[in-house]
């Protein structure tokens, strides 16, 4: 019998029952050693795939959406940002960040057992065994680091958006390698880690609506309240330089979302299928709105207004997909997509605040859109987990407070020691020239 | 000889070289530039930001013509030129002082 | 032996062996729920991933494509409307388009009992099930619908080629939601639905030859006899603004095209890895056969060339690739190729219609070709269904007759009421600026 | 009891256990028909992505990178090469290159068993049994030789960077059919193929930092030295037009990079997580590395050099891949940006050749310093093979003296006979309109 | 009438504009040209190669005025381009022999 | 003073700065032009439609000088831009009303 059990069971993991491990022992709670029999290559491959995605979504996606807004003379320095960002995370990841954010530890961070992702080893181990993440237990964990690796890249490269075409490039390296350790990694690890508090608490952030959007939405205000208003700005012509780049983004951006949303499964199941389709739905649903908000309110119909909605649609249902069906996709689209243009078009020249891409306007108060709403639409039967506004509600205040005090705090710093703002005629000049030594046709 | 520079619409710009070659001229030099004038630009909204563009795009003509040959050409620009709207442009006469055609070092009206 | 029996059966369905069902009951006609462990995760995994790269044909492929061929004035607005069309039929395919497409109804048209996605459940569903399409037993339905959805999306944005630069933006919404419900959604059930009627009478159409790209090159041919010629049409210059859009257009449409063609093996098989052979096989045929013939023909080979043959062989291998093997793929790629150069180049100045960018002289023209050489070249050895160009030339008919009709009118009433073409000082000034106050640098 | 073994062996191969031979008869040691039920959809699905990847780097990824580097006048010409390159090799795989490479045969060449991919059946074949290369058992043959077909694609594609700007576009397609045929093929199975001799000695090339970049970068050196500078070259602005292409290019390289490499694995296993891990560690670390050398040497970090160091590093990855750790791969990736920067910045000008994207410099010299490394960093517990810098170097040796006396005959005789190289007006003028009769605005 | 040309910095474009509109300037014709002067221009550095970009983006700008307003225009312009740094630009004016206006066929003074 | 306009062939750019500056000149506006005459343009054919374009690209400098200098600079653009071949391009010589220099107010020789 216990041939034909260890059969059974064989089979059942091959099919990656994501409820596996009640057939068996307690589900491990830290990075474990597991046969390699336990690993699906179906789930492997899906998520292999997802990790390429987001990668994508980054480079060159989010680079070329900021890119085309700018004016020309600073879109090779607006592109320079996310692909140094992208870099630099890289190996800030391997050195601590992983370990910080997805190994247990304290309810406010993690261990430092995965520096340089010490341990990670793979099937040649004698045993025939290798590491697997306690949060994803049919990949391996190479697979999902390498995963997480690509939301830590883009959450600080959006921030980016905010402090367009003023900001020293060193500077902005320095600042983003403190801002990915002290605010991404604890963030990351309080909601996501089954140790931190907030998880614990039972927040719900299926894809980071959390983790990466308030969270590089609030830092984007933060620095653009910090730095001050570019040059001109109100008076001279800023318009965007070339909107084509920014749709590429947008596209790019839409499509390797799935690999964020759907990836956010671990699994290639029918969890991911759903959080794929709910993403799909809000997405357009909101990339409608914006455009027929704008439509009505200024007249015309813009590529700009629908590849924004579009990118506030992703924002929003981002902690949802997982949680909630197609139809309330809609709906979390509908109130993203008008919501965002609100903040993006009237909020903004409102406040007087200079948040040159809208990271505020669209990441944070998108996200914090979708937080809340997850919490009204999680429900038991779609997803097995009920939602509650007032712990989403929680989930968002500590990101909103402590994201902005920390970033403002790093950026204060960086400002008294090296300076964060280009000098006036670098600022003129352009961006592309004077930091960089480059130009385009 | 006369430079004759005329401002005008830059789709007019086939028929007035047909025009002007009608009556004999063989070369011009073309530039694309921006008009501010009675006609007015257009307004352009990103995310709520309102960029007036105040100018028009133009094409600029330059043609370089004897005195005998001054009053057909402008008479030619001016016909094909025309649509009757507001921004139709402008033509300016210049003093030639002297000509020089590079390839032959020819000057002056031999050089046109 | 019973306990043995369903081990065997596990096993055997963790393999996916297409065949799975004949060891079984008879195989659902209609969406059924199955147990979460019979999905596979290995077909799941590449049917996420052929989603992601059917979306992207659309946006940013085709959308670059279509954009880099049009004046510099008209980009913006040319990239818009695959923008908008993505984000429209989204919701359409959500509101009824599925339903009407591939749930069993009349001959004609399928039923609505999928309004809404109303039932497709997931996972959680109490008895541990999840729904699945009779069309794809080994995913769940959500990733089915969203694929299917993928080319409901592309099939109008391809008609937009065939009017560029002309056609009011409101009436592009509008004609695209009436075509994409009564054109695209029939036409869909009746080759692809089991219980629809050209599906009955064995018409073979493997990935959309006749439901993509027939259907949406008469449309185009229609839409361009309704609106007539651009302004200046003969006299001003049109070339293309910029090909190197149109190059990366071709090249994400080559490499989408894979998700859209082994993607419609529904798995990740072997017919998936002969759809994908057969796909490359027939698209560089095609390109090299484009560019000869303009070579010899006009003297030069041009990039505009041989992108379109690659574009012209996609479409003529898409009915046939899972029906014929490598060699097949190379021969049709070669005659799409010279036949469509011809129809671009010599036909389409004969006849003297402004199909802009060509939707009817390479993707109807094309599909054509495709579909009838797959009666040619389908067999049983490879496919395990033999050809018969009878059939196929009743499918094409079906398709150019209706597709035609139906397009013309619904396009005669909207210019009757809203009226379609943009007034002749937009056309001049450019559709960028006309209808979206806004312009590329 | 059989029974039972028969079902364990279905469920262990379902999980791909790349040991499974090992349980069973000895390997096959040439493409076999097995049972379709021996096939991993998970393993297939990651081939089938992984395809995709590859080919995204070539066009559009390569097409852009080294098409925004070149002038305006140049730019379709460039992209025009990449494009017809993928479509002509694509239809000499078919024809003889993927048996040359892949099938058993002598020491130096494969045998003409697979030519016309004769003989690549899939599941209808009576006996319910598709072909299977021995190189890739648990995916169809099919989709192996597709993946293959992606890098007998970009290789010579790469080579096209040296000689920029100044080749005839027919001299152009003769060389590289002839290299793909009598370097490439003979290149890859002497390396790859179990029979080829420098596999049997031991050499270790995971994804081709030999057979691919050390390959095509000599084949480079050898073109620009045959026919030399460009018109000007010193003397004239030769600056590139618009990086922002070559960004976009270099980041869609790196996206498909983990298609090539972690491909490489044949799996969705733990061999892939890996590799794709290591992949991204150097690639950081070498772009950063270039970043900083020039930071430091000249002043600014530019766009092009970190994209220039992050391609260094992919290269120099690409052998050690599978056989390395992360932190290995940083380390590798460090010293590829470091020595690459001087190879393309000062080697270039102090040996005076015109080697104008630095094919030579980036690809060759970072192949060889990967080649190099695989043989320091390859260990027993990671990838199960030790590492040999000697059997290495013999690797990398062979490689540049067959590479480059192989190219420089190939590429004389052309000259000889059609010519090489453009007339000087058409040079001048440009070769978009001069050679193709396009141009962009 | 005389047409005034001025070369000026990109960034002074829109005060330029407004000194003259102030004068009673209607009408401008702007062109994006490349300086070379006492200004230097920058150097940029790919892969090792440098490359010495030696000019300067300036804009010209063209008005037809009425030898009345002649001075004051210069006057205007002066004013609102400088900014003490070098690179500011020239300012040439030139005899018009004839002007047209194309959409009325207005000739010289009533037509500029 | 004079101002001297020449049309040349872009390549050319380089070698006419050098030899004017070589003749005391240090300044010179350039513009890109399209330039139609006897040279001809070329053909581009896109999916069978075929589009002459008529027009070359030219390079057109403008040099403001005082009267001592404009035979030696004539001179200088006519050998260093000539390659005998069509399309070498034309050198317009106008007399120049006045010149100032925005920086310091200069006026007419000095501010050149
Ligand atoms: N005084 C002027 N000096 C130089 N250019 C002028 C002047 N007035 C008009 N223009 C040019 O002529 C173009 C058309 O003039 P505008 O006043 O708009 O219409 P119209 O020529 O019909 O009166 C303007 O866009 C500008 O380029
Ligand atoms: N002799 C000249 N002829 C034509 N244009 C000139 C001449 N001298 C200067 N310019 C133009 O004026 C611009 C500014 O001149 P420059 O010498 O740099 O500074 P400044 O005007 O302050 O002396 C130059 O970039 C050039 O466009
Ligand atoms: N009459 C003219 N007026 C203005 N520009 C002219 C005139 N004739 C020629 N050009 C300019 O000079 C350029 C060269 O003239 P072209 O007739 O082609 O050759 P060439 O100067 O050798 O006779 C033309 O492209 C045009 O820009």
């Amino acid at each position: 019998m216990s041939t034909l059990f260890r059969l059974a069971f064989l089979a059942v993991l091959a099919l990656s029952v994501p409820t596996a491990w009640a057939d068996d022992a307690a589900a491990p709670t830290a990075p474990v050693l597991l046969g390699v029999d336990k690993i699906s290559a179906g789930d492997t491959a899906w998520m292999l795939t997802s990790t390429a995605l987001v990668l994508m979504m980054s480079i060159p996606g989010l680079a070329l959406f900021y890119g085309g807004m700018v004016r020309k003379k600073n879109v090779l320095a607006t592109l320079m940002q996310t692909f140094a960002i992208t870099c630099m995370v890289t190996l800030l990841w391997w050195l601590i960040g992983y370990s910080l954010a997805f190994t247990p530890g304290s309810p406010f961070l993690g261990g430092t057992s995965r520096a340089f992702f010490n341990g990670m080893t793979f099937m040649h181990d004698p045993a025939n065994k290798m590491s697997v993440s306690h949060l994803a237990l049919t990949i391996p964990e190479t697979v999902y680091a390498m995963f997480q690796m690509t939301f830590a890249i883009i959450t600080p490269a959006l921030i980016a958006g905010a402090f367009a075409d003023r900001m020293k490039f060193s500077a902005m390296l320095v600042f983003m390698a403190a801002w990915s350790l002290l605010v991404y990694a604890p963030i990351a690890h309080m909601v996501w880690e089954p140790t931190g508090w907030l998880s614990k608490a039972g927040v719900l952030d299926y894809a980071g609506g959390t983790v990466v959007h308030i969270n590089a939405g609030i830092a984007g205000l933060a620095s653009c309240l910090v730095l001050g208003k570019r040059l001109g700005y109100g008076r001279e012509q800023m318009a965007p330089h070339n909107l084509t780049l920014t749709l590429i983004g947008a596209s790019l951006l839409w499509v390797g979302w799935f690999g964020f949303n759907a990836g956010s499964a671990g699994a290639a199941d029918g969890r991911a299928g759903m959080a794929m389709l709910a993403t799909q739905m809000a997405t357009a649903a909101a990339a409608l709105a914006w455009m027929c908000s704008e439509w009505v309110s200024r007249g015309k119909p813009s590529v700009l207004g629908i590849a924004s909605g579009a990118v506030a649609g992703l924002v929003a249902i981002t902690p949802a997909s997982g949680f909630v069906g197609p139809t309330a996709g809609v709906i979390i689209g509908i109130v993203a997509g008008i919501v965002c243009f609100i903040a993006a078009t009237s909020l903004k020249h409102a406040l007087g605040y200079d948040d040159s891409l809208d990271a505020f306007g669209v990441h944070c108060v998108g996200g914090i859109v979708g937080a809340l709403l997850t919490g009204v639409f999680a429900s038991k039967e779609i997803s097995g987990s009920d939602g509650s506004v007032l712990i989403q509600l929680q989930g968002v205040a500590v990101t909103l407070v402590y994201g902005f005090a920390a970033s403002f705090v790093i950026l204060k710093i960086i400002d008294k020691t090296i300076g964060l703002r280009v000098a006036e005629e670098q600022e003129r000049e352009g961006l592309d020239i004077s930091l960089h030594g480059e130009s385009i046709e | 000889m006369k430079l004759i520079t005329a401002i005008i619409k830059p789709f007019k710009l086939d028929d007035v070289r047909q025009a002007i070659s009608d009556v004999g001229v063989q070369g011009v030099t073309v530039t694309e530039v921006r008009g501010f004038g009675r006609q007015r630009g257009h307004t352009e909204i990103y995310r709520g930001a309102e960029y007036v563009v105040e100018f028009v795009p133009k094409t600029k003509i330059e043609i370089a013509v004897d005195n005998a040959l001054v009053d057909q050409v402008i008479e030619a620009i001016f016909k094909s030129a025309q649509t009757g709207k507001v921004g139709d442009g402008k033509i300016f006469v210049f003093d030639l002082a002297q000509v020089v055609r590079i390839r032959t070092g020819e000057r002056d009206s031999s050089a046109i």
